[in-house]
Order: C-alpha cells, then structure tokens, then sequence
C-alpha cells in the first residue's frame, strides 16, 4: 500500500518533459517534490501564474505572490504572471497538458465529484470544473476508500458532479487505474497490494 | 480630466445606492480593495450584490461587509475561508451563487467586451448547467454563459499614472482586470500614483480607458497562509 | 459652405474633456488639428493604441509604430498599447465615448454605408462595423452630395450596410443634422448655407 | 525541452501540408511573420487558407503566397492594399471570408481560450450576419459568432526567452497574440531571443505556454505608409 508521498511519487511518473501542468491542493501539491530527474515541467497556478516555484523562506514571503491554495510561494526565472480570464483561457483552450487533483469520488465512467457535500460542505468548486473540463489529461490521486472504509471508487457518483467523463487515470494508495471504454482498468498495483485487494475496494466495474 | 481622487470616501461620492451590483478583484485576500471595501462599509450601503471571486475572512475583505450585514448576495467561485459566511449562508441571510472560477472571469471579461454571453465546457453534466442553454459545437457539448454588467467596479493595482492606466504586481494581478472592465464605473486604489509619462506603454496591463477613478493609500495586505519552507 | 478643415474643425466641437475617441481615416483625421483648447482627449487607434500622437519627424518613423491607417505616427506620456483582441474589447464594450468617420451613405434611420461598392470596391470593412455598433456615439463626417450631385443622406441606403440605425450626428460641408424619432433634425447650417439648400440636398426626411 | 530552432524552415519542419489552415499575425505590414512566411513559400504548400488581418501587399508579407498561388482562401477584415489579390478573387480564383476585424480577433482569442462561440453586436443587419443565430439579451440583438481553431499559428514578437515568453512592441503586437492562440502550434519568430530570467515576469504578454517553437532572425519590417510631419 502506498503513502502520500508514493501515491504523489508514482504521480509525478505522468509527467512528462516540457509538459504544463496544474497540482490541485492535497497530495497532488506533494507531486513537485518527485518530479523526475531529466524532464523540466512547468507548474501552472490557476490563480495567475506559469512556473511556480517553491515555498519562500522565512522572511521571504510577499503578500502579492501566493499561489491557488493562497499559500505563499516564489517564482522562477521562467515564470510569467497573467490575469485570471487569461489564466482559465488557457485551461478551457488546452494549453495545459495535464492536471493532477485530489476527488471525493471516481465513477467508471470518469465522473469526478470533488466540490460539494450537500448539506454539509459548502466551500465552492474554485476552478475545479474549469481544469477537469479543459485541461488534456486528468488524473486523480486519491485514497482508494474513505474513512469509514467505503469504495470511493463508484459504479455512479453520488456527490454532484465536479465533471462529467472527465477522468483519464485514478491513482490511489492501491495502485492505478484507467478509465477505459466500458469502465476501469488496472493498470498496476501499489506495493503488496494484490489485484484481488483492487477489485473488492472497487465498487466500479473493472474490465481486466 | 482629474482623475485622482484623496481619500476612498471622495472616489466612491455619489457611485453607491442601496441594491447595487459590485464587481471586486482579488483572488483570497492578494490584491483585494481593502481601502474601497473599508470605505463601503462606512457609507452603510445596503442589500449589495458582489461578483467576487472569494468571500474574504471574517474580519477582512468582502467579510467586514458581511459581518456589517450589508451583503445580499456573493457570486464566488469559493468561499471556505469565511466561518460567518457559512453561518449567514446556512441561515438563509445570503443569497450565494457559484460560479466555476473561469467562467466567473471571463463573464467579467465578456462583459467588459461587448459580449453578452459566450459557450463553454465547463460545468455541462453538472448542476453549473442546470437552465442553462446547451449548444453543440463540433460533436461536443457546451453551455451558455452569460455576462455579468456591474454598476460598479472596484480594483486593487500596484502603480497608477494620472491617466489610469494601470500595472499589477505577481499573482495580485488576478481577477483586477476583468473586474475592472464589467463595471458602469470603476474606482482603483493603488500604492503608488506615478507621473503620467513615467510608465513604459509596452508594459501597461490594463489601459486608463478602464479607470475613472484613482487613489493611492496604505495598503495591509494581510497573507491568509504563510506558508516557508526551512532554510537550506 | 465648409471646406474639409471647416468640417473637421465643426467636428471637434463634439469632443468634451476625458473623451477617448476613434478618428476615422480622411476628414476624420483632421479633427485631431482642432481640438479646442482646454479640452484633453485621448486617440485610440485600433490596432492597439491608446494615446495617439501626431506624425513622426522624417528619420523618426518607427515601423512598429503605425495607425490604422497604416501611418507611421508617434507616441505620448499617457500611450498604452495592447492587442488586437483587447482593442476591439474596448470598442464592442462601449468604452470608447465616440467615433468620428467618413461614410459613403446615411439614411434618416442611422443606417451608414462605407465599406463597400458591390462590384467595384471589395476593400473589407476593417474595424469600421465593430466602431459603430460599438462605441458611445457616433458622428458622420462627409461631403452632403456625391461628386454627380446626388445627396448621401438617403431615405434607405441602397449600399451594403456598415452599421443599422447606429449614427447619431451627421456634418456635411453643409450643416449638421442629428438622427432623431422620425428622420433627421437639422441643427446648424454651415456658413453662408441656408436650411432650404440644406433641404434640397436631402433626400431624407427632414424633421424640423 | 527544446523551442528554439535555428531556421524558420526546421522550426516549420514536419507541421505544413497543403489544405491546411494557417493563422497569421499582423496588422498591415507591421508585426507581420515575413520570415515563416517566406518558408511557407519555399515550402511550397499548397491551397492554404490564412486567417490574418490583411493580405500584405503585392511583394511583401502573405502577398507572396498569393503571387505563388499558394492560397485558397483568406479570413480577413481589410485587403484593399493588394492589386494581386484584388485580380485573383474578381477573377474567382481565391475564396474571401471578410470578417470585421474585432470579430476576427475575438474569434481567435475565442478559439485559444476554448470558447467556440460568442454573441456580437458587430455586424447585425448587414450581410456579416446573413445566415448566422441571432439571439437577444436584455433586449438588444446580437449574432452568433464561431471561433477559428487553426493548425498552426505564425506569429512575430519582438523578443522572446528560452522558454516562449514573449514581448512585443508598440503595435507590431496587434494580432500577434490572438493569433497565437488560436493554432494547434505555434510558431515564432522574434528580433531577440533572450535568456531565460532575463524578462521580467510581470510584463511578459504572452506566456510560453502559447509558443512551441522560437527563430530568432533578421527583419526588414517594411513600412507601408511612411508619414511625417514637417520639422518644428
């Protein structure tokens, strides 16, 4: 089974050089740590920002430059600012290869849930349904089940949907999945976990 | 033409009526109009209407307004930071509309355009789409967006010339322009006015035409989540 | 009669102080010579240009640096530049108090005709259809006849139209007539014309 | 991940086929990609159709792919400075799409942002709105525009980084980012190319993300209308 930090590692192993991508907050935001030797990507912070670089140090922090989590970052030499029309121009037009986000629930049919509890939370969706319905690829990083031990893997999502048929991979601390024709399929499975341990946490029907 | 103006107070004279619709900049509590929010709150206007992308904290930003109770309805992409918010909201006291961040910034944009309503991807299958108008385009499916016309746009920038043209610092850039564009009027608090001639024309982010009105003043600019990493 | 700057001049006693305003390429350019004295006003050109300047000096002539006309022209203190995409987002929202231009025909409905002569002319409209839909008022400048002596200010233009019932003042070299409920308003005579010569070269229904 | 090439015929290496859909930047002769299309010309690709502002002149800009019948149809708002491309369409042998020049612009920004269609005012009850949806809001008719997704884009900055960040000058920026934003590739070129850090982030007008390959070269930037004024 893996952790944050391996669910997060096995992650960055989607990314791909010269690749612009969008770390949703959670897990996802771990991705940078792994991203692999060789291969340059650049981070996408939807709240106006190309090339986001790491926290600041202490002392460091600048009230004008945080990022979509409104945490404090820094820049880099190749960063570039925008305007959030322009920000989410570029979601909605594909210029981002690829967004790694964190779910509620997965369905076989790539519905995403992500934003909403009703009765219960009610946060907002941010530009959650702009980037799952923009970007080239999504792939979700989540816990396989929730707390009380329910399949957040689903035949239907029963939370509202952030989007429909949206999702292109789920990585889990199970192992990964891919939404395929028909529903999902394993793809691999996280360290000593069996394809067996996959499919009962499933709800979702697995085509393999 | 004058259009700096003293204090927040002078700049908004005679631009706020109970019911109005107010578009804000700011993204969390980074270039938000503190200086313009404070003066609304002390004018006691009522029953306002804003289009912002966040609600502020309880005691800063859009949230001084709510906690003064003279917010009717917040159209937002996200609200979570703000506990009284949540508490009004619940309640039945706060008419909320969510919008997708995007398309929160381009109905501000469109609006400020000429475009009174453009098609999008985002949100079709979701509740986003419910009444709303679906149109296919090339085999895929999009809804109709409509604009948002504000009465009244009020913006946070870093630098003004005398002209209103205008210069954003970082990520405090955000949601300033498109809001600035939507509104019958704008007003722009700034840190520091500039000479007319003393910015690059190259290098403006949003020209003067979109500006009616300047002040400059002392900004907090609170930080919601501090957040370092350790010395190396 | 006026001549040519008598119509310019005439039409740069609409501007008001803070206007920013669009001038159209012939007579329309001209005005910017007669701006009244304590009048500020700034030019937009709309290839990309807030603040337009006069003429380069010989050997300043910067080919970056040109109006939508095509001429080279120069900057001031106030100059912003920006794209074409912004541009014409500023004249389709209105943020453009008024266009001053040339036409070949008006009809007492505000209709304008200046882009095209069917079988003659195919030059394309440029940026003269999202003007006059677009900005706060618009003000006609052009000779009252053709040079047969036919009147330009028609019943119905009988040209492809640039913009429906959009014109609200019309300056000929013979007086000034306003679009209003029912037809056209003459509201001034230019020197030494009389409203009954200003009547027989209109064929447009004349209100007052 | 390499975007900078050292000619504009690699940089275009592998992207041009004939029929293919090519949007230009530009306005007149200013900001114009003389040296992409002079490549394109050499390639010799074939019934191209070219969204762009203006056709060039006869000897200059996209008027050279009309000299070698290069074109089969052109999107443009204003093509009255070419006797060529006057010849060929009264004679039938080029397809002319005109589109007023802000529908032009916002159709390719339209396109880039994932928006396939707007509402305009621009153009209702003239021939531009013959056979397209009208719709009406608040009580005003507008059209329905679609955008214009290309193939590639051509684009002329003034100075670029490693990375694609791009500036532009004065008003050779025109088209230059809509055009950009509308293909599927992206292709620069630029006076300069810098490294990368040495433009500051905040006034970059055009990210990098939008530009897939950069030539830096030399421009003969012609001027189309050379007008002074006498010496004081």
């Amino acid at each position: 089974m893996w952790d944050r930090n391996q669910m997060a590692a096995r992650a960055a192993m989607e990314l791909e050089d010269g690749m612009y991508v969008n770390l949703g907050i959670g897990i996802p935001t771990l991705v940078s740590n792994y991203i692999p030797e060789g291969i340059s990507v650049t981070l996408q912070s939807e709240n106006g920002m190309l090339g986001m670089g790491p926290f600041p140090f202490e002392g460091e922090e600048d009230p004008d430059l945080i990022n979509a989590g409104k945490q404090t970052i820094t820049e880099l030499p190749q960063t570039a600012y925008f305007d959030s029309a322009t920000s989410f121009g570029m979601i909605r037009g594909g210029k981002i290869a690829m967004a790694i986000l964190g779910a509620m629930e997965v369905a076989e049919n790539g519905d995403l849930a992500n934003w909403m509890i009703p009765g219960k939370l009610v946060k907002g969706m941010g530009g959650a349904m702009d980037l799952v319905s923009g970007v080239g690829r999504v792939v979700v990083v989540m816990d396989h089940t929730n707390k009380h031990g329910d399949s957040k893997v689903l035949k239907e999502c029963t939370l509202p949907l952030t989007g429909k048929g949206v999702v292109n991979r789920i990585i889990t601390n199970l192992g990964v999945l891919d939404v395929v024709p028909g529903g999902l399929e394993i793809i691999e499975c996280a360290t000593g976990v069996s394809e067996e341990e996959i499919r009962s946490a499933t709800i979702a029907k697995i085509v393999n | 033409m004058q259009k700096v103006y003293n204090t927040a107070e002078e700049a908004l004279d005679g631009l706020l009526f109970d019911g109005m619709f107010i578009a804000a900049g700011g993204f969390g509590l980074c270039g938000i109009p503190e200086l313009l929010l404070e003066a609304i709150k002390n004018a006691g206007t009522k029953d306002l209407t804003f289009a912002s992308n966040n609600a502020g904290v309880d005691d800063f930003g859009i949230g001084i307004l709510l906690q003064s109770r003279q917010v009717k309805k917040m159209i937002s992409s996200y609200v979570g930071e703000n506990a009284e918010f949540m508490r009004q909201y619940l309640a039945g006291e706060l008419e909320l509309e969510f919008n997708p961040q995007g398309t929160l910034a381009e109905r501000m944009r469109a609006a400020g355009c000429g475009i009174p309503g453009f098609y999008t991807k985002t949100g079709v299958g979701t509740v986003i789409a419910d009444g709303k108008e679906h149109k296919n385009f090339n085999g895929e499916t999009y809804i109709l967006e409509e604009s948002l016309f504000a009465d009244l746009s009020i913006v946070k920038a870093w630098k003004a010339d005398e002209t209103g043209n205008l210069i954003f610092r970082k990520t405090a850039r955000n949601f300033n322009p498109p809001a600035a564009m939507c509104g019958k009027v704008c007003v722009v608090e700034v840190e520091e006015i500039v000479p007319t001639g003393s910015l690059d024309p190259d290098l403006i982010h949003l020209p003067g035409i979109y500006v009616h009105k300047i002040i400059q003043g002392k900004h907090e600019k609170r930080i919601e989540q501090r957040t370092t990493r350790a010395a190396a």
